[in-house]
C-alpha cells in the first residue's frame, strides 16, 4: 500500500493542521507516514503545501503523484495541478478558486469550504471542513479517530472544539450542488 | 521496539541530543533549524532534574565560540544552524578542530547562496566536507536519511567527538528537519570517554590545562599540524560510514544521501519495477567520504543526485575507477526532484 | 474631491508580505511619505534587513538592497562612502540591529557615519517564528523563552535608542511608536528630523519605533497595540534622547 | 459626501481603521479576498468627517479618503 | 631576611614575549598576585586573546585557553554557563574588545555574565605592527592613521568603562591605569574586587586599565608612561562608574 | 620597460589597485596582509588628487559587508585579509557572488587551522577554491608566483569582477606578500565596464534598481540559481589561466601554484640540470580550475606540491586521465620546502 | 643590608625600575643579555630602603626585594 | 649568477634593515633580487630571518643552501646552521653565542658585532657592522653605493647617519684577533 496526498493553500488557513491530523491518526494504525511541509518566507499570507505520504514501509517523503490533491488557492492550483497523478482527484476550495483546471485526465471536485465553514459560524474552520470532505477519499482512515485527534488538537477551548469537530463532519457529510 | 512517536526531525534531534548526554544548548534562530533550540529552551524548563542549559546567543559567530567553551570543559554541548548561519561560524570550526573541541553542530541546509530560500538544498556539501574554514582542518560529517537514523547518528556525533577530540557535523537539509514521521526514539546514553586529561576545570590536585592554538613557530606548527593530520587519518581509516542497495546487478548505480537519497531509493524501486537494473550507494559520512563503496563497481554507471549544482560529484569522480562513468543530476533552489523525475533521469542514461 | 489621504507615489503597487496590523507596514507607509514630500525618492538608497522586511525593497520605487542579517550598517557604510550625497537610509528590526548586528550598529555610531537608521523594536524575531530578541521583556514568553524571559539566564532587555544616545557619532536618537493615530503623526516628525539631518552632514540619526507584532505576539492587532502600551513603554520610555545642536555635527 | 475607499485585495483585516475611525464609519464585511481575510468596509459613509485617520492607520495602504469640496 | 617582594607564585617560569615596559606584563603580575593571595589559582579557568597577550598562557600555571580573536567573551561564556563556581577571568585588549569582539562583549553585559573582565586598553593594535584601535586618540599616528586619526573618517574613541557601566548586567565598572607606583597599586585593588564580585555572583565586573604600548606608541617605556598621562587620562578618565551596592546583583 | 622598483608584495598590490581605478579600501588588519590597508591609508592623506577613500572597519565580517557597499555603486572597492579573516567574510562572499557585487578580495594565506602561524602555507585553497560560505556559488581566483604577476593579476582582478559581477579573489600567501623584488608597475587602467544599468546611484531619470538574494518561492529561487550557474559556466569557459614549462618531453610534471610554484621551477630547473625530465604545470586560475592544462598528458607522473596536507591535488586527480598517476608532496605549519627538498622528492618518483 | 635581585635574563630594559626607585639604587649596566637587552642592577644597595616599589613596577617580574631584619 | 643568503637574529637586532640595505643596493646593478623575511608572532624579541637571492633572471626566494650565513643569536644558529651550503660561509655574532657550531664542512668566522658597535659608541648599530662585514663576501657589491644607502635609511637624523656609515666601514675593515 501507498499513498501520496498533496494539500495546499495559504499561510493562515490551517493546511498543515490539516495534513498533521491526519498522519497522526493514520499513524496509530502502525502506517509508515511522512508528513513534509514547505512554506515560504513570509509567516502570513505565504505559501503553505505540503506532501504526505502513507505507506508500509518507508518511502520517498516526496511524492511522484498525487492520488488526492487538496488545493485551497489560486496560486497553489496553478504551481501543483500538474502533479494530480492520472486519474486522480483534485479537491477545489471553490470559495477563493475562480481559475479553472487545466487537465482533462483527473477528476476535479470544487467545493465552498469557506462558505461552510461560515454557515457554521466561523469561516476559519474550513481547514477542518477540508479534513472532513478529504476523508471521504481515504477510506481506510478512520473518522471517528479524526474527530477524536480534532478534539484533543483543540482541546484548550471546548467553543472551538465543538466547532471544529462538527467542521469536519460537515466536511465529510457534505452534499455537492450540481 | 519502543514506542514509535510522530515527530519533527528537528525536535526528534533535540530529543536524542538531549538523551545522549548533551545538556548545553547555545544557538541563534534561524528557519529551519530553529525548532531545536525551542525544544532545548522548553526542555530546560520543563525538565529541571536534567539540568538542561539553554542560552540563545547574539550571533553565530558568539554561539560557535560558546559551544567551544563548554567542549573545553568536557560536557557534552551543542548548536544548529543553517547556511547562513553555518558561514559565520566557519572560523571557529577550524579553531575547535585544531584545539580538539568535541561540539556537535547541526547543519541544516536550505537553499543558498546568500539569503537565499528556507526550502530544501545540499548547497552546503562543499562549505561542511571541504571545510569552508581556514587552514588544514577535517570535521566529521554525518548525514541520514530518516529520522530514525537521524535520531541515532545524533548520538553517535557526540560519541565520535569525544572519541576523536574533533567537532562533528550532523548534515541534513530543511526537508527532512521539518518532516514528521514516526520514530522511535534512542535511549539514554551513560558512557562517557573520560576527557579529564584535557578539560579546563581549574586544575586542582593536576598540573594546569592550556588549550590553544597559537603557532610558535615553523617548527612547533609543522608538528602541531602533523599531529592533527594523524587525527584525521585515524577517522578517515576508521569512520566511513555507507550503505549500497542493489549494486552487485546494477547497470546504473544511483549515489545520493540525505533527502535525496529517500528519494533515489523510491527511484530505484520504481526502476526495477521497470526491470532496470539500478542500485544505489547512500553515503552516510561524508567526510571521511565512503571511497571504499565503489571498490570492486568498475563498468557501472553512476547517477549522482544531489540538491546542488553538483558537489558530492567531486568526491565520487575521485571514487570511481573511471570519472568518465559519473553522471549527474541537481535541482536547485529549494525544488526537490520526485522519484519520477529521477527516474526519467535514468531512463535518459539507458538510452545512450 | 480633495484628497485627504492618497497611496504616496514612492510605493509599488505591490502588497506587502507583513501580517495584518504590522507596525513594520505603517512605518514604511510613513517612509513612503517623506520620500514623497521631501522630494527624496530620486536620490535614495534604502538598506533593507533580513527580517520580516525582507520584501520590503518590492514596495518602494527606489533603489534598494537587502543586506545580509545584521550587516545593514555595515553595507550602508559603503554606499555612503562611496556616495556622501545619496539619500541612505538604513532599516532594522531588533533581532537584526540588536542581537546579530550590534557590532555593525556600534560602529556605525562610533565611526558617526552620516546616514539615518529606522530601528523596529517589537520585542520579538517576527519572520523566523517568534523567538526571543534582546530587547524582550522580562516575562515575555516567546518560542525560546517558553516560559517568559528570564533575568538570570537572559539578562536585560537592551535600549538602544538611549545606548546610541550616548555615542558621541550619533545626531539624534529618538524613541517614537505607532499604536495610535497620533502617535504615527509623532513618527513621521522624527523620522523627518533624522533624515533631514543627514543632509545637514551631522551623522548618525536614530529612530526607534515600538512596534506591534500580532503574530509574534499572539495577539489580534487591536489588542497588541494596548500591549504596547501597557507593557513596552513602560521599559522602553518614549522621547527624544539626543538632538545635536546646530553646528554640532561632524 | 465624503468617501473612504479601501482597496478590497489590499486589505489584511488588522481593524485598526474600525478602531480609530472616531465616527464609527467602518465595519467588517463578509467577503473574503484572495489572500484570505475579510476587509471591512464604509457602513455609514455619510458620517465620514474626512479626518483621515483610517487612511493613516492602515498599515497597509489600502485606503484613501476624499472630501467633498 | 625578609621577603618584600616575589615573583608570584601563580607564575610558570616562562620569560614573557612583550617587549620592555609593556604594560600587559605589569597587569598579568598583578592577576599572578592575586590569584596567589586570593587563593584562586586552582578553581580558575583564564581566557586569553589573541594580540600581544597571546602567549599569556604559558606564563601561568592555571587552566587557560587562548580565544579567537575578539571571542574571549563568549568562549568565557561557554565555559562559565557550565561551571559556575569556578572563577573565569577573561582578558582583552582594545582590539580584540572594542573593534572585532564589540558585539561579544556588550552582549555577555547584557545577559550579565557573571565573570570578570580585565580590558587593556593601549590605543592602539601592539601585535599586528601598530594599527589604529578604536581607543586611538585624535591625532595619534598609527599605520592605519599615518597622519593622525581623523574624527570624519574614522570617528571617536570609545569609552568602555562607560559603556559598560550603563549596561545593567555589569556589577563594577572601572578605570585604572599602570604608569606609576600608586596607580598600579590601585588598579590591584580595582582588579580584587573585580574578582571577588564574581563570588557574590553580581555579574559582570569590568577594569579597563590604560596601559603603555612603547613598540606602538615608538616611545620609550618611561616616556610612554607620561605620553599615557598627558594623552590618554583627559579623553579616559580615571575612575569608578560603576559598583553595584550589596544586594544589587543578580 | 619603465623603471624597477624594489617593492614589497603587499605595497605592490595596493599600488596596482590604486592604478587600477580601485579607489575604495575597506579593512581590519591581520599579519600578514596588514601592508596593504596600510598603504591605502598613506595613499588616502598623501595624494588628495586621487579621492582614495580607507577605512578601518570593525571586524572582518563588517568589511566584506562594506565592499558589497561600494561595489554595489559601481565604484572599484577591495578587502586584503588572511585565513581567520577570510573566513569570517565567507557569508559575505556568498552574498556578493549571488547579488552580483564586484568586489576583489585579496587573501594572504597564513598557516592554519585556528589562530595558528603567520607564516607562509597555502592550507586556504579549499576555502577560496571550494568556497567557504554556504550555497551553490563560485568565485573566481587567481594565484599570482612572482611580485611582477600580483601586480599584473591584481589588476586583472577588478576587470573580470566587473565583467562577470561577480567577486574575485587575489589568493596569495604570506611568502609573497611579505617578500619583496624588483618589479615594473603596471599603468594605469582607466576603460571600465559599464556598471549603469544595475547599479544603486539613485533613481533619477530611471526605473529603480533592486539587489536582492531572498528567495520568493522554489520555481523563482531556482531560476535565479540557473542564472547563476550561467554566469559561472560563462566563467569557467573562458577565464581559464595557467604556465605550462617543459611538459612534452617530461616523464615528472611538478604541479604547484603561487609562491610554491616559484620553488617547484627552481626544483625543476636543478633537476633538469641533472639531466630529469621534469615539467612544471603552474595553475594561475584556481577557479575556474584549468583542467585543460592536463590533456594530452597521459602517462606521465605528476607531483603535485603545496604548503598544505592536500588540497588543490584533488582538483589535479579530477583533471588527469588516471587519478592514480598523481603524487602529493606538501608541508605544513608555515615551512617552505626549498627548491632541493622538491628535488629529493622528484628523486623518489623516479626511482620507484 | 636589603637586598635587591634583578634577573638578568628576564629583564627588557624598560628602565621602571630605575626612573621609579626613590632612592636612585638601580642604574643600567654594560652587560647584554641572550633576548640583547642591557638590563640594570643595583649600583648603591646600600641605600635601599627595600620599598619594592622596583619589583612592583617591574614588567617582568624580573625583581625580588629582601630586607633586612 | 645566483647567490643564495640567509641573516638571522631577534626581533629588534635590525637584521631586515641590513638585508633590506643591501637587496636596494644590488638591485641598482640590474640584478633580480628577492629578499623573503621571515618572523614570528612577538613584536619584539622574536625570530626575525630573511633569505636573500641574488641571480640574473627570476629564482627561488626559497634558498636550498646559503653560500654565505650570517646568525645573530644562539636559536638561530640551532635553527638554521644545516643550512649553509658545504664549504659556505657561517658568520657568527660572537658577542650573544657561545655554543659551538657541529657544522665541520664550512668555514665558520666569529665577530664580536655588539662589541664592536658598543666602541663606536651604540651597540644597537651591530647590524650594520655586521653588514660591513658581510660585504666582505660579496665582491660584486658596491661598497660606496651601500654607505650611500644606509646614510640615506637614517637621513632624518644626522648622528645617525655617521655613527651607522662608521659601523658599515667598521665592520668590511674589522680585523679578526685570533
Ligand atoms: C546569519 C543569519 N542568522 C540567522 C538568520 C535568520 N533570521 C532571519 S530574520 C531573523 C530575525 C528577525 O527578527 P527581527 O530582526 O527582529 O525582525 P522582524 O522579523 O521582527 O521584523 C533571523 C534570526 C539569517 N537570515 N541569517
Ligand atoms: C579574525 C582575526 N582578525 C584579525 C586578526 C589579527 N590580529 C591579531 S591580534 C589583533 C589586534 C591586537 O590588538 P589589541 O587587541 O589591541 O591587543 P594588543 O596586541 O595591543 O595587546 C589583530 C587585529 C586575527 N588574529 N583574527
Ligand atoms: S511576524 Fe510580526 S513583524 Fe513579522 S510581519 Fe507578522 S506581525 Fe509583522
Ligand atoms: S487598517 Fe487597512 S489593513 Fe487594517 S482592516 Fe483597515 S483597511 Fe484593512
Ligand atoms: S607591541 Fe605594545 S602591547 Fe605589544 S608587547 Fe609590545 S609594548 Fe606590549
Ligand atoms: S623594570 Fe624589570 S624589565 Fe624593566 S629594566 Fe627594571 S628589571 Fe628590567
Amino acid at each position: 500500500m501507498k499513498h501520496e496526498l498533496l494539500f495546499s493553500g495559504i499561510g493562515g488557513q490551517g493546511i498543515m493542521l490539516l495534513g498533521e491530523i491526519l498522519c497522526n491518526v493514520v499513524i496509530e494504525k502502525g502506517y509508515q507516514v511522512s508528513f513534509a511541509p514547505f512554506y515560504g518566507q513570509e509567516k502570513r499570507g505565504g505559501r503553505t503545501m505540503c506532501n504526505v505520504v502513507i505507506a508500509d514501509g518507508m518511502e520517498s517523503p516526496i511524492i511522484s503523484e498525487a492520488e488526492l490533491m487538496l488545493v485551497m488557492d489560486e496560486r497553489s492550483l496553478k504551481d501543483y495541478e500538474h502533479l494530480v497523478a492520472p486519474g486522480g482527484t483534485l479537491l477545489l476550495n471553490s470559495s477563493m478558486i475562480e481559475l479553472e483546471p487545466q487537465r482533462r485526465d483527473i477528476k476535479v471536485v470544487k467545493v465552498p469550504f469557506y462558505e461552510i465553514a461560515a454557515d457554521l459560524g466561523n469561516a476559519k474552520a474550513s481547514n477542518m471542513v477540508a479534513l472532513g470532505y478529504v476523508l471521504r477519499y481515504l477510506p481506510f482512515v478512520d473518522r471517528e479517530a479524526v474527530e477524536k485527534e480534532v478534539a484533543k488538537t483543540f482541546s484548550a477551548k471546548a467553543a472551538l472544539v465543538e466547532l471544529n469537530v462538527k467542521a469536519v463532519k460537515t466536511g465529510y457529510e457534505y452534499e455537492e450542488q450540481v | 521496539m519502543g514506542e514509535k512517536v510522530f515527530m519533527q526531525g528537528n525536535a526528534a534531534m533535540a530529543e536524542s541530543a538531549i538523551r545522549a548526554d548533551c545538556k548545553f544548548f547555545f544557538g541563534y534562530p534561524i528557519t529551519p533549524s530553529s525548532e531545536v533550540p525551542e525544544y532545548y529552551a522548553r526542555a530546560a524548563k520543563e525538565r529541571p532534574e536534567e539540568n538542561i542549559v539553554f542560552v540563545q546567543g547574539e550571533t553565530e559567530v558568539a554561539v560557535f565560540n560558546m559551544i567551544a567553551g563548554t567542549a573545553a570543559t568536557g560536557k557534552r554541548v551543542m548548536t544548529a544552524t543553517s547556511g547562513p548561519g553555518f558561514s559565520l561560524g566557519q572560523e571557529a570550526m577550524s579553531f575547535m578542530s585544531a584545539a580538539g573541541l568535541p561540539a556537535v553542530v547541526v547543519e541544516v541546509m536550505r537553499s543558498g547562496p546568500a539569503d537565499g530560500e528556507i526550502l530544501a538544498a545540499q548547497g552546503d556539501y562543499f562549505q561542511a566536507v571541504k571545510g569552508g574554514g581556514h587552514g588544514d582542518y577535517r570535521v566529521l560529517v554525518l548525514a541520514p536519511y530518516s529520522i530514525q537514523e537521524m535520531c541515532e547518528l545524533m548520538q553517535e556525533c557526540f560519541d565520535l567527538a569525544e572519541k576523536y577530540r574533533n567537532p562533528v557535523i550532523l548534515l541534513t537539509d530543511s526537508l527532512l528537519a521539518k518532516m514528521r514521521e514516526a520514530v522511535e526514539l534512542p535511549g539514554r546514553k551513560t558512557s562517557r570517554v573520560d576527557q579529564r586529561d584535557w578539560t579546563l576545570t581549574g586544575c586542582a590536585g593536576r598540573e594546569h590545562h592550556v588549550l590553544t592554538t597559537c603557532g610558535d613557530g615553523a617548527a612547533q606548527w609543522e608538528a602541531f599540524n602533523l599531529n592533527l593530520q594523524e587525527k584525521y587519518a585515524k577517522i578517515k581509516a576508521n569512520e566511513v560510514r555507507w550503505q549500497s542497495y542493489q549494486v552487485e546487478d546494477a547497470d546504473i548505480v544511483l549515489v545520493a544521501y540525505g533527502s535525496m537519497a529517500r528519494v533515489a531509493e523510491g527511484a530505484m524501486k520504481m526502476a526495477r519495477e521497470e526491470g532496470l537494473k539500478v542500485g544505489l550507494i547512500r553515503p552516510i559520512s561524508l567526510w571521511p567520504f565512503p571511497e571504499k563503496a565503489f571498490q570492486g563497481l568498475a563498468g557501472k554507471k553512476f547517477l549522482v543526485t544531489e540538491l546542488s549544482a553538483g558537489q558530492m560529484v567531486e568526491d565520487v569522480k575521485l571514487s570511481v575507477d573511471r570519472k568518465e562513468d559519473v553522471r549527474f543530476f541537481g535541482r536547485l533552489g529549494g525544488v526537490v526532484p520526485s522519484p519520477k523525475d529521477i527516474l526519467a533521469e535514468i531512463r535518459k542514461l539507458e538510452v545512450k | 474631491m480633495k484628497t485627504i489621504y492618497k497611496r504616496p507615489e514612492s510605493f509599488t503597487d505591490a502588497v506587502t508580505s507583513y501580517c495584518g496590523g504590522c507596525g513594520h507596514g505603517i512605518v514604511n507607509k510613513l517612509m513612503a511619505e517623506l520620500l514623497d514630500e521631501m522630494g527624496l525618492r530620486e536620490k535614495t538608497i534604502l538598506v533593507w534587513p533580513i527580517g520580516c522586511s525582507v520584501y520590503a525593497d518590492k514596495y518602494f520605487k527606489a533603489d534598494a538592497i537587502c543586506a545580509l542579517h545584521g550587516r545593514a550598517p555595515a553595507l550602508a557604510t559603503g554606499i555612503k562612502r562611496s556616495l556622501p550625497d545619496r539619500f541612505v537610509l538604513v532599516y532594522q528590526g531588533d533581532g537584526d540591529m540588536v542581537s546579530e548586528g550590534m557590532s555593525e550598529i556600534m560602529h556605525a555610531a562610533v565611526r558617526g557615519e552620516n546616514f539615518s537608521v529606522v530601528f523596529i523594536n517589537n520585542a520579538i524575531y517576527g519572520m523566523t517564528g517568534g523567538q526571543m530578541a534582546p530587547t524582550t521583556l522580562w516575562g515575555q514568553t516567546t518560542s525560546t523563552s517558553p516560559y517568559g524571559r528570564e533575568k538570570s539566564s537572559s539578562g536585560y532587555p537592551v535600549n538602544m535608542a538611549e545606548i546610541m544616545a550616548q555615542m558621541p557619532g550619533v545626531c539624534y536618537s529618538e524613541r517614537v511608536t505607532v499604536n495610535s493615530p497620533q502617535r504615527i503623526a509623532a513618527t513621521k516628525k522624527a523620522l523627518k528630523k533624522a533624515f533631514s539631518y543627514q543632509f545637514e552632514e551631522k551623522g548618525l540619526s536614530f529612530v526607534e519605533v515600538l512596534s506591534p507584532c500580532p503574530t509574534g505576539w499572539s495577539q489580534k492587532p487591536v489588542k497588541a497595540l494596548e500591549w504596547l502600551e501597557q507593557k513596552m513603554i513602560p521599559i522602553f520610555p518614549l522621547g527624544v534622547f539626543k538632538d545635536m545642536k546646530e553646528g554640532e555635527g561632524k | 459626501m465624503n468617501r473612504t475607499e479601501i482597496e478590497f485585495e489590499r486589505c489584511k483585516e488588522c481593524g485598526y481603521c474600525v478602531e480609530f475611525c472616531p465616527k464609527e464609519v467602518l465595519a467588517f464585511g463578509d467577503k473574503v479576498n484572495k489572500r484570505g481575510y475579510y476587509p471591512p468596509a464604509p457602513v455609514k459613509q455619510e458620517a465620514c468627517i474626512a479626518c483621515g485617520i483610517c487612511a493613516r492607520v492602515c498599515p497597509e495602504g489600502a485606503i484613501e479618503v476624499y472630501k467633498e469640496v
